[in-house]
């Protein structure tokens, strides 16, 4: 297999006294989805803090394609091409619809495509384009996600880190964003998914690790994890 | 107790003042501890001096009765404007507030022949002891303790963090807001009453911006999170510039570094006991 | 031994822009005093502190002045209000409180250890307005003062009183607060009124400011200032548009008796500005002091000291920059006598082309 | 008279406005009610005092001068104060006190340089004389002030609105958190605004010096109580709003003293701008941000 | 069985946007009922109205045939009605038991004099109001970190935490929006049980829940919200298999994304 587009080794991160993600390795492969599940609390989210720079790494190192990313400013590491849709969005309510997908595009140069991308992002979320002049922070906690996600993908991402898409979603919705996902990631985009949704991750992942009070208990490709009986038992409650 | 004699007789106001600004720096807390940003404190100030000041010298009452007639003046005021203003929050609040103060102030300066206008009221009779101070404040204090304690304060702090959710916990947020402003009113009616018969003078430039902001700083300063910030906040407040006399012309200046530095240093005021257990934490981890 | 004489005066803060000026006075006086011998072989210790025209600061620094430092008097403060606060505590004290700057009525009534040798406006300000009166022909005039300033609204009080008093009529009054930028709302309202004169009770901060703007609506006739006008910083703030201020006071820098040229020159040569009255009067002060000083014999008692020192002051009689100075007794609310009060006569000086010229 | 007071409310709403929006400017992106703004404020119009009185500068340069002093002082609190309490998270009124500190320092520090007295612009900086339009008096400066708080408005405004940059600055007041997620280099705008509100402090202390030929140590502290009233009028962190609190300020202070007394003008000021905020709690032009259950 | 909650044409508008037409819905005293519905629908903004953060633009909300209209937030609490949040509402710098006090508020029966003089009265009332404290967290199974800052709870946590505070204000009927909203499966299955303990304590709830697992799970009836009208009432099975459902809100569930094999490239 090729070396993965990014390496995650040793990190560790602290919050005080206590330590949220204790010492975990992680390999993203070009072109793949791979999906981090977990219980609440487990440490998903402070995982991808750390990757986009918004948490102090207190120990371990991270790489995009071989470039250092570990001490890299937060605005930097989006420059290079790793976005984030945060958990709980993110959405600039007192902007319009339209200028938070155009702040999406922040760190790129080629204004033409601008346009395009818009409304490659307006055909995957119609509602988007019927809201565009309207306050983000009028939209429905879905709505919002939707946005989310929009925002990230015109930032034309090379790694798109999602924590949580699925959350607060009509199912019909959630269905849609998998779709969407799985789309995207055919086109090319390397995907990394932290989901409570563990069924639905495993489903679409190429690969996937189990993580547990801050450290990575499983890993294998989504199908294996899928059957995994410990999986089963824990997170699909079945 | 040839020392204490002397150290009072220098230093008895000084210390006076110590316990009045902590009864304003209080007065504030107790907005704050509300979640609302008033700062129409040195306003009430005022209108406790004035009213307890005139009643002492052009009625003759006795000093309980002033004392109270001077906690209760602002008190009321404070009803009356607070109806429409609470709804306001953050720094509108603030606003609103600041600009009654101004108000008060421009009135005070307006009502020569009541107050004297920009020559203030003087000649007033020193009927303030040190046990009424100490009294005041302990009687205070322990009447906000009693309150912390009590669903009362719960209702305060539940407002300060979220207004919607503490509505919906059943708690009457405009009643609570108001009790937490008239009392904060009369509080600091009780400060000025006290400060009005200690400096035999009082004028209208006491009770104006500067004042409202230094009010505010003794508490943020010391910490709102309880009740002994407030009151480290004032007694630091008002000691520093004290003891910087020695740098003479930039003696200010050292100040408003100190001032920043503590900002700096201790964000979340100096009394955080938060941070005091995080300290002793982390000595025990170490041992 | 050293005499220690307490001089508490607004060193930080708004006030210091007099504050300072007053230290400047008595350190030159005191300076000059030592150099010259002292007071019958003692020096004198000026013990300066900072009083931050704040009137519990004023409180805090006369107690640790008196029954601390034990100082023999103590001068200052500089605000009227401050000294509203402060000085009930020397009285009580049985120590002189000195007061250069305080022109607010009443101060002198607090009680007998109270002094002043700050003109108040009321003996002045007559004499300001029969002089323009006389040279300008003024028949009426509008009236500006800053309200929320003791100073400047116990001079107003002083200018309508003397208005009245010489019938005068007043077409408009006209307020305006400390920090004031614009004064133009005030000023074209008075254009309407089509007054003779302005008479104005101001500090320098907004007076010159109102001068200049005055100007530059097309008001051009003069103005009657009172103590807070009195300065040749006037010419470098207001520049061309000073001309047509009538400033009456005890002390002009255009005043040529020697008493006065020695002090300008030398205040100018120590502290490279020249001096404003109110330094002049902290210079004359503390010569006056130095003169009842003389007459006493300071003993170990430090109370008795006081008590001589409260006793031979009334009766100095001193020639100084601002001209011939006795005191005259105040009396207090009930009509008792009381403290004492500066009783100077008024030069009237106009400004003519950056400079005071001196009415005859 | 009437047409003459207006002139006069226009300038002097005009005044506010331009000291305001630098205020509001950094209130609006950092989140900080900054209470040295008037110290800043001061300090660039002594720094341009000083600039021209020892190298003889004209107005444009001085007011350039004034800019990159204030600026530069702005920065420099911005990096030694208010960024190190962004990282600790510090709570919210505690950077708005640290800037009581600042402007203490900085009062009290050009006091004790300079002293207390009233210093001024040599003349001939601009001539203090007045135009006379059809009977109007109106001075060069003012005129400055006039045009420049409404140039000034409308460029931040079409910034701020229509570029990207302008995005970014809104999006940063909003959440830092999320602007970190879309690339934006939060603190580098951080320094930037505090940068650009503090020098337009200097020209506004330049100009407002040169207007009122008074500078003192202590000239900021009425204009920034002033300037509280404007930006909250306004709406806080609005750029219109600077203009129009501004404005309604002037207007408010002639009129009273025009047409009620002006012993009760700032009664009638604060008076009105209290019922405004009962009517709009949010100011004039305040969006109500409640955020959605 | 009598209706505990009646929303009589109810309409909201925001401007120009019609977010709910003319809903008519009964829920009956007891049971769980559930309201779902696509993102947008306009479900929150239903609770919104009921507890009184909104007013109506038309139409009536009744509730044990109390008209509502007009009441405070606080005084409908009063009456009987609490509620959780979407986006999780707790008093983060609390511990876990002064947030569930909070919610006693209104129960605790000392006045502003015995607080005063510290009567008998205010210590067996705050005694009382602490030991019921306990129980309700007991209930959630949050009592062990009874002492505990709210803000350090982990999301799920924090929900429950949401679900005792609400408890705590003593209500007839309990609001749920998207209980297990962040939940991972088990930690749903646990929630499910809670809440059918709680609904067997005699309260009614009335849940709003995209997780079709759980609102199936739990509720006999429910309702289906869409473009602000309610499209649909019935049985869960009735619910699952109506067209209009699966066309709006459910998708179907053959159409559940998977990694197909030519997707499953490297
Ligand atoms: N700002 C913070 N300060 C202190 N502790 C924190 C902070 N943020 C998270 N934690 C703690 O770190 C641990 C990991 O949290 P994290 O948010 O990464 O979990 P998660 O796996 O994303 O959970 P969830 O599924 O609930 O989102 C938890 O114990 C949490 O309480
Ligand atoms: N205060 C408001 N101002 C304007 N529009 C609003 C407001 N509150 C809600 N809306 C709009 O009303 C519609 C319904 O919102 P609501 O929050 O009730 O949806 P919901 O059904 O709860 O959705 P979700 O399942 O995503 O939470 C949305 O389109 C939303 O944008
Ligand atoms: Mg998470
Ligand atoms: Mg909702």
């Amino acid at each position: 297999m090729s070396a993965p587009l990014l390496q995650v080794n040793g990190l560790k991160v602290a919050y005080g006294h206590i330590e949220a993600v204790k010492g975990i390795d992680l390999e993203l492969h070009e072109g793949q989805i791979t999906t981090l599940v977990g219980a609440n609390g487990a440490g998903k989210s402070t995982t991808l803090l750390a990757l986009s720079g918004l948490v102090k790494k207190a120990a371990g190192r991270v790489t995009l394609d071989g470039k250092d990313l570990t001490k890299m400013a937060p605005h930097k590491i989006v420059s290079s091409g790793v976005v984030q849709v945060a958990e709980g969005r993110a959405t600039l309510t007192t902007l319009t619809v339209r200028e938070n997908l155009e702040l999406g595009a922040y760190t790129r140069r080629d204004r033409d495509s601008r346009a395009r991308d818009l409304d490659y992002v307006y055909g995957l979320f119609p509602v988007l384009k019927e809201r565009a002049g309207g306050l983000a922070g009028n939209l429905s906690g879905g709505e919002q996600q939707m946005l989310a996600i929009g925002r990230a993908l015109m930032a034309k991402p090379r790694v798109l880190l999602l924590d949580e898409p699925s959350m607060g979603l009509a199912p019909i919705i959630v269905q849609d964003i998998f779709r969407t996902l799985r789309n995207i990631n055919q086109a090319g985009l390397t995907i990394f998914l932290v989901e409570q949704n563990v069924r639905q991750a495993l489903k679409i992942a190429d690969r996937a690790y189990v993580i547990e009070t801050g450290s990575i208990v499983l890993s294998g490709t989504g199908r294996e994890l899928l059957v995994n009986p410990k999986v089963q038992e824990a997170y699909l409650g079945s | 107790m040839e020392w204490f004699d002397n150290f009072w007789s220098v230093y008895s106001n000084l210390v006076l003042t110590l316990g009045t600004n902590a009864l304003l720096a209080l007065s504030i807390y107790l907005t704050l501890s509300c979640g609302m940003l008033a700062i129409a404190n040195a306003a009430f100030m005022g209108i406790g001096a004035y009213t307890s000041a005139l009643l002492t010298m052009n009625y003759g009452l006795p000093f309980p009765l002033v004392l109270l007639a001077g906690m209760a003046a602002p008190a009321f005021m404070a009803f009356v404007i607070g109806k429409p203003t609470l709804r306001l929050s953050g720094v509108y609040l603030a606003m609103a507030t600041l600009a009654f103060g101004e108000v008060v102030r421009i009135a005070l300066l307006n009502t020569e022949s009541l107050t004297g206008g920009a020559l203030g009221l003087n000649g007033i009779p020193q009927s303030t002891q040190w046990w009424h101070v100490a009294l005041a404040l302990a009687l205070t204090l322990a009447l906000l303790w009693r309150l912390n304690r009590s669903k009362v304060g719960r209702a305060f702090e539940s407002i300060k963090e979220d207004e919607t959710a503490a509505g919906l916990m059943g708690i009457d947020v405009a009643a609570h807001k108001m009790l937490a402003f008239v009392l904060g009113a009369a509080i600091a009616g009780l400060a000025g009453t006290l400060n009005a018969h200690l400096t035999f003078f009082i004028g209208p430039s006491e009770y104006g911006f500067d004042r409202a902001v230094d009010i505010l700083t003794m508490a943020i300063l010391g910490g709102i999170g309880n009740l002994t910030g407030p009151v480290i906040g004032a007694v630091i407040l008002t000691l520093l510039p004290e003891l910087l006399r020695s740098f003479k012309d930039f003696r200010l200046v050292v100040n408003g570094f100190i001032l920043v530095l503590i900002v700096l240093f201790l964000p979340k005021g100096i009394w955080d006991p938060a941070r005091f257990t995080q300290w002793f934490g982390r000595k025990g981890s170490r041992a | 031994a050293d005499i220690k004489i307490g001089v508490a005066e607004a060193l930080s803060g708004g006030a210091a822009q007099y504050g300072v000026s007053i230290r400047n006075g008595f350190q030159l006086a005191a300076d000059e005093i030592n150099a010259a011998g002292g007071v019958n072989g003692d020096k004198l210790q000026l013990i300066i502190e900072d009083e931050q025209g704040k009137k519990e600061e004023a409180i805090n620094v006369f107690k640790k002045l008196i029954f601390q430092d034990k100082v023999l008097m103590v001068f200052g403060p500089t605000l009227s209000n401050s000294a509203q606060a402060a000085d009930p505590i020397a009285q009580a004290a049985k120590t002189v409180a000195f007061g250069t700057s305080n022109t607010a009525d009443g101060i002198t009534s607090i009680g007998d250890h109270v002094f002043r040798n700050s003109v108040t406006e009321a003996d002045v300000l007559p004499e300001t307005i029969k002089m323009a009166v006389k040279k300008s022909g003024v028949k009426k005039v509008a009236v500006m003062y800053g309200n929320d300033d003791v100073f400047t609204k116990s001079g107003y009080d002083n200018f309508k009183k003397a208005l009245e008093d010489l019938k005068i009529p007043v077409t408009t009054t006209e307020t305006f607060a400390k920090g004031d930028v614009d004064f133009k709302a005030q000023l074209t309202k008075i254009k309407a009124g089509n007054p003779d004169a302005i008479v104005l009770s101001a500090l320098l901060a907004e007076g010159a400011p109102i001068m200049v703007q005055a100007r530059q609506i097309g008001l051009n006739m003069p103005f009657i200032g009172g103590n807070g006008m009195n300065s040749v910083k006037v010419f470098e703030l207001a520049k061309d548009k000073s001309d047509g201020l009538y400033v009456g006071s005890p002390w002009s820098i255009e005043n040529q008796s020697d008493a006065n040229r020695k002090f300008v020159v030398a205040y100018t040569a120590k502290f490279k500005t020249a001096p404003d009255q109110f330094a002049a009067q902290a210079y004359d002060a503390m010569n006056i002091a130095t003169q009842a000083l003389r007459k006493i014999k300071l003993g170990g008692d430090l109370a008795a000291n006081r008590t001589a020192l409260r006793e031979a002051l009334p009766a100095v009689k001193h020639v100084g920059a601002t001209g011939a100075f006795s005191f005259r007794r105040a009396t207090d609310k009930a009509g008792k006598p009381a403290g004492y009060d500066a009783q100077q006569t008024a030069i009237v000086s106009v400004t003519k082309g950056g400079k005071f010229s001196i009415e005859k | 008279m009437l047409e003459q007071q207006l002139v006069n409310a226009l300038s002097l709403g005009c005044v506010y406005a331009l000291f305001a929006l630098g205020f509001t400017l950094i209130f609006g992106v950092l989140g900080v009610i900054n209470l040295s703004h008037g110290a800043v404020f001061m300090v660039g119009a002594y720094a341009a005092e000083q600039a021209v009185a020892h190298f003889a500068l004209p107005l444009w340069s001085a007011l350039l001068f004034a800019f990159l002093f204030s600026g530069g002082l702005g920065l420099l609190i911005d990096f030694l104060v208010l960024r190190p309490l962004r990282a600790r998270n510090a709570p919210h009124l505690i950077p708005m006190i640290a800037t009581i500190g600042v402007a203490i320092i900085l009062n009290n520090g050009i006091q004790g340089i300079f002293g207390a007295q009233n210093l001024r612009f040599p003349s001939g900086l601009v001539s203090d004389d007045s135009l006379s339009l059809g009977g109007l008096h109106l001075t060069a400066i003012e005129l400055g002030i006039i045009l420049l708080s409404f140039v000034l408005m409308a460029v931040l405004l079409v910034a701020l609105k229509k570029t990207q940059l302008g995005r970014a600055l809104r999006a940063i007041a909003e959440s830092p958190k999320a602007a970190y997620l879309l690339g934006i280099n939060v603190e580098g705008l951080f320094y930037l605004t505090s940068f650009a509100a503090a020098g337009l402090g200097g020209v506004a202390g330049v100009l407002i010096g040169l207007y009122s030929n008074a500078l003192f140590p202590l000239m900021g502290q009425p204009m920034l109580h002033k300037g509280i009233a404007v930006i909250i009028l306004g709406g806080m962190g609005d750029i219109r709003g600077a203009l129009i609190g501004g404005l309604f300020l002037g207007f408010a202070e002639v009129l009273s003293v025009a047409y009620i007394g002006s012993s009760m003008r700032d009664a009638v000021a604060f008076g009105l701008l209290f019922l405004i905020l009962l009517v709009r709690p949010k100011g004039l032009f305040g969006t109500l941000q409640e955020r959605k259950v | 069985m009598s209706t505990a909650l009646k929303l009589d044409s109810l309409s909201r508008h925001f401007g120009g946007l019609k977010v709910l037409q003319d809903v008519n819905l009964e829920i009956p005293q007891g049971g769980i009922f559930g309201l779902i519905g696509p993102n947008g629908a306009g479900k929150t903004t239903v609770f919104n109205l009921i507890t009184g953060l909104l007013p109506p633009t038309g139409g009536r909300i009744e509730f044990n045939g109390q008209n509502l209209a007009g009441y405070q937030p606080h005084e409908i609490t009063r009456l009987g009605i609490a509620r959780t949040f979407q986006n999780i509402r707790i008093f983060k710098e609390m511990s876990l038991l002064e947030n569930v006090m909070v919610g006693l508020h209104a129960q605790l029966k000392y006045d502003s004099l015995g607080l005063l003089a510290s009567s008998g009265l205010f210590r067996s009332e705050e005694r009382r109001a602490r030991e019921r404290a306990h129980e309700l967290l007991s209930w959630v199974k949050l009592d062990h970190k009874a002492t505990d800052k709210a803000d350090n709870l982990s999301y799920g946590e924090q929900r429950k935490l949401e679900l005792a505070r609400a408890l705590a204000t003593n209500p007839k009927l309990l609001l749920l929006d998207e209980p297990v909203a962040g939940m991972n499966s088990s930690e749903k299955v646990e929630l499910m049980i809670e809440i059918r303990n709680i609904s067997e304590r005699g309260y009614t709830i009335f849940m709003i829940e995209h997780d079709m697992r759980f609102v199936m799970g739990l509720c006999g009836d429910i309702a289906v919200l869409n473009f602000g009208r309610i499209i649909a009432r019935g049985s869960p099975d009735a619910i699952r298999n109506d067209p209009q459902v699966i066309e709006a809100y459910l998708g179907r569930e053959d159409d559940e994304v998977t990694l197909d094999a030519t997707g499953a490239a490297a």
